[in-house]
């Protein structure tokens, strides 16, 4: 079973990575660019009976290590290839 | 004003932390209810963080001047004159409460405040110092805590590009729920280009200039100014982030808009940001300040001017520039891409006046809140005082080995080496480093000079927490000593107080035990105190940490060239023992280590012997009569020689005589003020006893090194033999054992 | 030979190279502001270390676009000599003037330490006025430093003799016990083909003076500053 | 138009940071757990005419500097609303 985690600060907390990237982007001309944030994502491949057991216990590590409750959120998305699809190389 | 905000009332006041006292001052002097975002500025400005409520009577205590202060407390750091036209400033600060909710950002942070704090005063960076207390190390959350606060402090430091070189890690399980993460940072500018955090020139533009505001950190200040309890969790958003690239681009845009003679004043927005430069810079200067929040860059939407004012986003300034030349001001900033907004002017009639667009939101007299109440509350020495004193450590048994004792004593978390941590940090960028950390202070030339500064920080809570008035005068005398071993002259000092909660009695009359001590210790051995930080409060649900005094003291070398450090450098050289005989197991690492014991006296301190022992010493460096000196501190002598042996890229062997006779324990581990160890070069050693003669300070030889082991005597009995590779293995793998 | 010193925005080894170049080599030296494109006037530019832009992204990134970087193209296929140390050999890979990546240490910590590189290639400008299997003893101070290049490429470096440093112990021995970072191959510092842009991970200008523990980095000025002297001559001084 | 941006290491890249959380979390009795990785997520906000356009220019941004192809793969989603939905604070 693979869950992915995606974990962001929560809204509110300077994201200095993501400040930095989007001034970096806009003196290479990306003009366009209104707004960027960095996060994380964690792929996990897990074994569990059902996809409700696997999606409770990823949560439990996001709770327990994974994220960090003082400054980060995180969703959980069911994927069922983790291979990265599509992927430019 | 502004009609959503609430309405005050006494009770709302108690909420954002006011007494009743207080808040009837504020009315009375107003003549009306203060605004809401008024009451922020008092409870800001009036928590114990920022205004030192409990701690001004006693503070004045401290001896603050001297030939060489350029500047005593009360700026963003203190500076000293250390000749060629150079001044060093320095100070240490606390960052405990947020390090414990947020280890990495909360040291991260820390690190980033204390920076700014120097280079305010117009000085760059040259070094940091950190100072931590942990609880038991075998326990899982304090190893989290040692690694967010490490890495922590290693990101922002490394990242900003300043060196850190030296400090402690100590650990004792009074620390377990409430860390201590002291940072120290020093700082070198022309002696004639110092800068203070000033608000003159009535009509001067008042320039906001570094990140933009965003709600974090509110009440950062007040947060430091409570204990943890059960609710410790409910205050988390409060957390800041740190930007050390930003900083690095403050950095350098304040140094470069400082040189064009552009900038009248400029304060660091630290506890309490915005509330608490618009009113302390005017209040220094006896002038007011107009300033209008609607002009204050923000990272969020709808900020109200409540948090705009109280907001502690990091990586901010306010600075006062001279009418005429803001374009200039402008450019250079713009220059290294920040924002610089002129928020305001420099005004007459001493008040602060913030509006939002057209409207006033607040409008008080300036000196007021600058001027918190002062408190003289009641004190008392802790009820068992005396009985922790009563105790006799020689009461416990022996230990069975000798040498098996020595080695957990090496291996155990405190004494044991900190590389784990200090290799995570830059030691070196500045190119000034001549004594890197391990040694017993760091030593940092001056370029374009002959001269070095050393720099050292200590305070043993255990001591302080059995008698705070000598364990704090030792704290003193060991961080000046540290100075003075390595061939610095002590010439300025800071502090750090770390304690528990200033309402209750026995906290209180440790805190100002504490300061006399550290009052008397400086006044003999004639420092300065030119800064410094108190930080109260530090308890979890009632369980205060052990009252932890840190202190920095920073010495000039003459001579870069002629300094010395703690390791043996080779064989049969004769090793000295300077300073008086009497050493005690009360409070010491050993009693701990050993027996879990906190209690006992302290060693007697003589501070005129002290005094006489460091100029021994330094006079030795300087003379080039010593190989290595190091001073003996947690683990008494024996720990001492084992360091000397141990501590430099090769082990060096050595056997010495420890005592007469009497029981060895006290003998090896005891520890004691005003005791230094020298290594001689056998072709020295007249020179050495001829210049100690003159010093008149007690002093005998002891050993010799050489070979490859450790052999420690006392009378004619060999209670220690063992090989320095063993001793060498728990000294290196003793602290990285319980990291891994 | 005129040297300029790069600086970015969080750039921090920026000054100790300059201090090296003109107080301890007494050789002519100016600072690069990273928006200058004029490097007529220099014979070798130096990328310092540091954190350009905070290195917040991937460590050299940003700064690899920058326009300094841009015109050091030009002024490396003219045949400008170029050294880049810590974040300037991060730089450089990210701008591909040198092959292969810089990665997070792979003990996941910063570290800042004394090493040991044995020298593997000494037909390069900054590295000519040495032995081969010298070892020289040098510090670094990176959390990024973990060199990473794939196998066809890493061939290729080989058969070009492209690398130059490897960690090593004291005695010259390619240990994995002496490598700081978990590096490939314990690669601490590489070379582009025509051999006139060298980027290693460690701080030669830490290691500059007796005061500061060490002149073995002077030796790849000393090196370069022979290179300018046709027959090499400088070896002989 | 909002774009979300995965970037991971590419395949054969030993993700050290990923082996040391599986460990972690090991450490902490989730057994189940059988493959972890870490990545970073980008998400950009960004005015573009049409979400082909948006994506093109997103493309053109992990070219020039959002990842580093000798390390790492990315994959472009498109997603209609960037804030964290059903975030955990
Ligand atoms: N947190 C730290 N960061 C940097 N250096 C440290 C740290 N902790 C200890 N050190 C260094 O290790 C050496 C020994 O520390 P310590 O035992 O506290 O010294 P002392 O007994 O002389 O006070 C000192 O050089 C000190 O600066
Ligand atoms: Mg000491």
């Amino acid at each position: 079973m693979r869950v992915r985690v995606l974990v962001r600060l929560k809204p509110g907390i300077l994201d200095v990575q993501g400040a930095a990237v989007k001034r970096a982007l806009a003196g290479l001309g990306f003009a366009e660019l209104t707004d960027l944030r960095v996060g994380k994502v964690i792929e996990v491949e897990l074994d569990a009976s059902t996809p409700e057991r696997a999606r409770e216990r990823v949560g439990e590590m996001c709770r327990q290590l994974l994220a960090n409750p003082i400054l980060e959120d995180y969703t959980l998305e069911m994927v069922d290839d983790l291979a990265p699809r599509g992927a430019v190389r | 004003m502004t009609g959503a905000e609430p309405k005050v009332t006494l009770d709302l006041a108690r909420e954002t932390g006011l007494t009743a006292d207080e808040y009837d001052r504020i009315t009375s002097r107003l003549g009306r209810e203060p605004t809401w975002t008024e009451l922020g500025l008092f409870s800001a400005l009036w928590s114990e963080h920022c205004a030192y409520k409990h701690s001004r009577v006693f503070l004045g205590r401290l001896p603050t001047a001297g030939a060489r202060v350029l500047q005593g407390p009360g700026e963003n750091a203190g500076a000293i004159d250390i000749g060629d036209g150079w001044a060093v400033v320095f100070k240490m600060e606390s960052h405990n409460h947020p390090s414990f909710i947020e280890p990495f950002q909360g040291a991260a942070t820390g690190v980033g405040g204390i920076l700014r704090d120097i280079f305010t005063m117009g000085a760059r960076p040259i070094a940091i110092l950190d100072s931590l207390r942990f609880g038991d190390p075998s326990d899982a959350k304090t190893r989290h805590l040692v690694n967010g606060v490490v890495s922590g402090i290693s990101w922002y430091g490394n990242c900003f590009g300043c060196p850190t070189v030296g400090g402690e890690i100590a650990f004792a399980p009074e620390y377990a729920g409430n860390p201590l993460v002291n940072v120290m940072c020093l700082g070198l500018v022309r002696a004639d280009r110092l800068f203070r955090a000033r608000a003159e020139g009535v009509g001067n533009p008042v320039f906001y200039v570094g990140n933009k505001t965003g709600r974090d950190g509110i009440h950062g200040a007040t947060m430091a100014s409570a204990t943890f309890d059960e609710h410790a969790e409910e205050r988390r958003p409060t957390v800041q982030v740190g930007d050390p690239f930003t900083e690095k681009l403050l950095l350098e845009a304040c140094l470069e808009a400082m040189a064009t003679g552009a900038i009248v004043g400029i304060q660091d927005m630290g506890a309490a940001g915005l509330a608490c430069c618009t009113s302390e810079m005017p209040a220094r200067s006896g002038t007011g300040m107009d300033v209008d929040l609607a002009r204050v860059p923000q990272r969020e939407t709808g900020m109200t001017p409540y948090e705009i004012l109280l907001s502690e986003s990091q990586e901010r300034m306010l600075l006062v520039a001279a009418r005429g030349r803001e374009e200039e001001v402008r450019r250079i900033f713009a220059k290294w891409e920040l924002d610089a907004v002129e928020i305001g002017r420099v005004t007459a009639g001493g008040a602060l006046t913030a509006r939002l667009g057209g409207e006033v939101v607040a409008h008080v007299p300036v000196d007021f809140l600058a001027d918190a109440p002062k408190y003289e509350k009641p004190m008392a020495p802790p009820a068992d005082f005396a009985e922790r004193q009563a105790f006799d450590p020689l009461t416990l048994p022996e230990p069975a080995d000798y040498g098996t004792a020595l080695i957990e004593l090496m291996g155990s978390p405190t004494i044991a080496s900190k590389e784990w941590a200090s290799r995570q940090y830059d030691q070196q960028v500045g190119l000034n480093t001549l004594v890197l950390p391990g040694s017993d202070a760091a030593v940092l030339r001056v370029k374009g000079t002959s001269r070095a500064l050393a720099v050292s920080t200590d305070g043993n809570g255990r001591q302080v927490f059995l008698d705070p008035r000598r364990g704090a005068a030792m704290a003193v005398a060991e961080a000046a000593r540290n100075v003075s071993c390595s061939g610095g002259l002590p010439v300025g000092l800071t502090d750090c107080m770390n304690f528990g909660s200033p309402e209750r009695p026995e906290i209180l009359w440790q805190f100002a035990e504490a300061i006399e001590g550290i009052a008397e210790a400086c006044r003999v051995l004639e420092i300065p105190v030119v800064g410094g930080n108190v930080s109260f409060y530090n308890e979890t649900s009632g369980q205060a940490i052990l009252p932890t005094p840190i202190i920095g003291v920073v010495g000039v070398l003459d001579d870069a060239a002629r300094r010395a450090t703690q390791w043996f450098k080779g064989a049969a050289h004769r090793v000295a023992l300077l300073g008086p005989e009497s050493v005690s197991l009360g409070g010491s690492e050993y009693l701990w280590t050993a027996h879990r014991r906190l209690a006992g006296c302290l060693a007697p301190l003589d501070l005129e012997v002290e005094r006489r022992v460091q100029a021994a010493v330094r006079a030795a460096v300087q003379a080039g009569l010593a190989t290595a000196t190091h001073d003996c501190s947690e683990g008494g002598l024996a720990v001492a020689l084992a360091e000397g042996s141990v501590t430099g890229r090769e082990p060096v062997g050595c056997e010495a005589t420890v005592a007469a006779g009497g029981r060895a324990d006290l003998a090896l581990f005891g520890e004691g003020p005003s005791r230094v160890v020298v290594a001689v070069e056998p072709g020295r050693a007249r020179g050495f006893e001829a210049l100690m003669a003159e010093s008149a300070i007690p002093w005998r030889w002891i050993g010799t090194t050489g070979g490859d082991r450790l052999v420690l005597r006392v009378g004619t009995r060999a209670v220690v033999d063992v090989a320095v590779d063993q001793v060498e293995r728990a000294w290196r793998g003793g602290f990285e054992r319980h990291m891994a | 030979m005129r040297f300029g010193v790069v600086v970015f925005p969080g750039t921090w080894s920026d000054c100790d190279f300059h201090y090296v170049i003109s107080e301890v080599l007494h050789e002519p030296v100016r600072y690069v502001w990273h928006r200058d494109r004029n490097l007529a006037d220099l014979d070798c530019v130096i990328l310092p270390g540091g954190f350009s832009y905070g290195d917040y992204l991937r460590a050299g990134a940003v700064a690899g676009k920058s326009p300094v970087v841009e015109a050091l193209q030009e002024f490396v296929a003219k045949g400008g000599y170029v050294l880049g140390s810590c974040n300037g050999f991060q730089i450089l890979c990210e701008a591909r003037l040198l092959p292969g990546a810089l990665m997070r240490n792979e003990c996941l910590q910063y570290r800042c330490q004394p090493t040991h590189l044995a020298v593997e290639n000494v037909e390069t400008a900054f590295t000519r006025g040495l032995r081969l299997g010298q070892v020289l003893t040098m510090p670094i101070s990176h959390g990024e430093g973990k060199y990473h290049a794939d196998p066809e490429p890493l061939r290729e470096m080989k058969e070009r003799n492209q690398i130059v440093f490897r960690y090593a112990e004291a005695d010259g021995r390619v240990t994995r016990a002496a490598n700081p970072n978990g590096s490939l191959e314990n690669i601490a510092g590489i070379v582009n083909p025509a051999g006139n842009v060298l980027g290693l991970m460690p701080h030669p200008e830490r290691a500059a003076e007796a005061a500061m523990g060490g002149t073995d980095g002077l030796l790849l000025f000393q090196s370069l500053l022979g290179s300018l002297v046709e027959d090499g001559s400088f070896l002989k001084r």
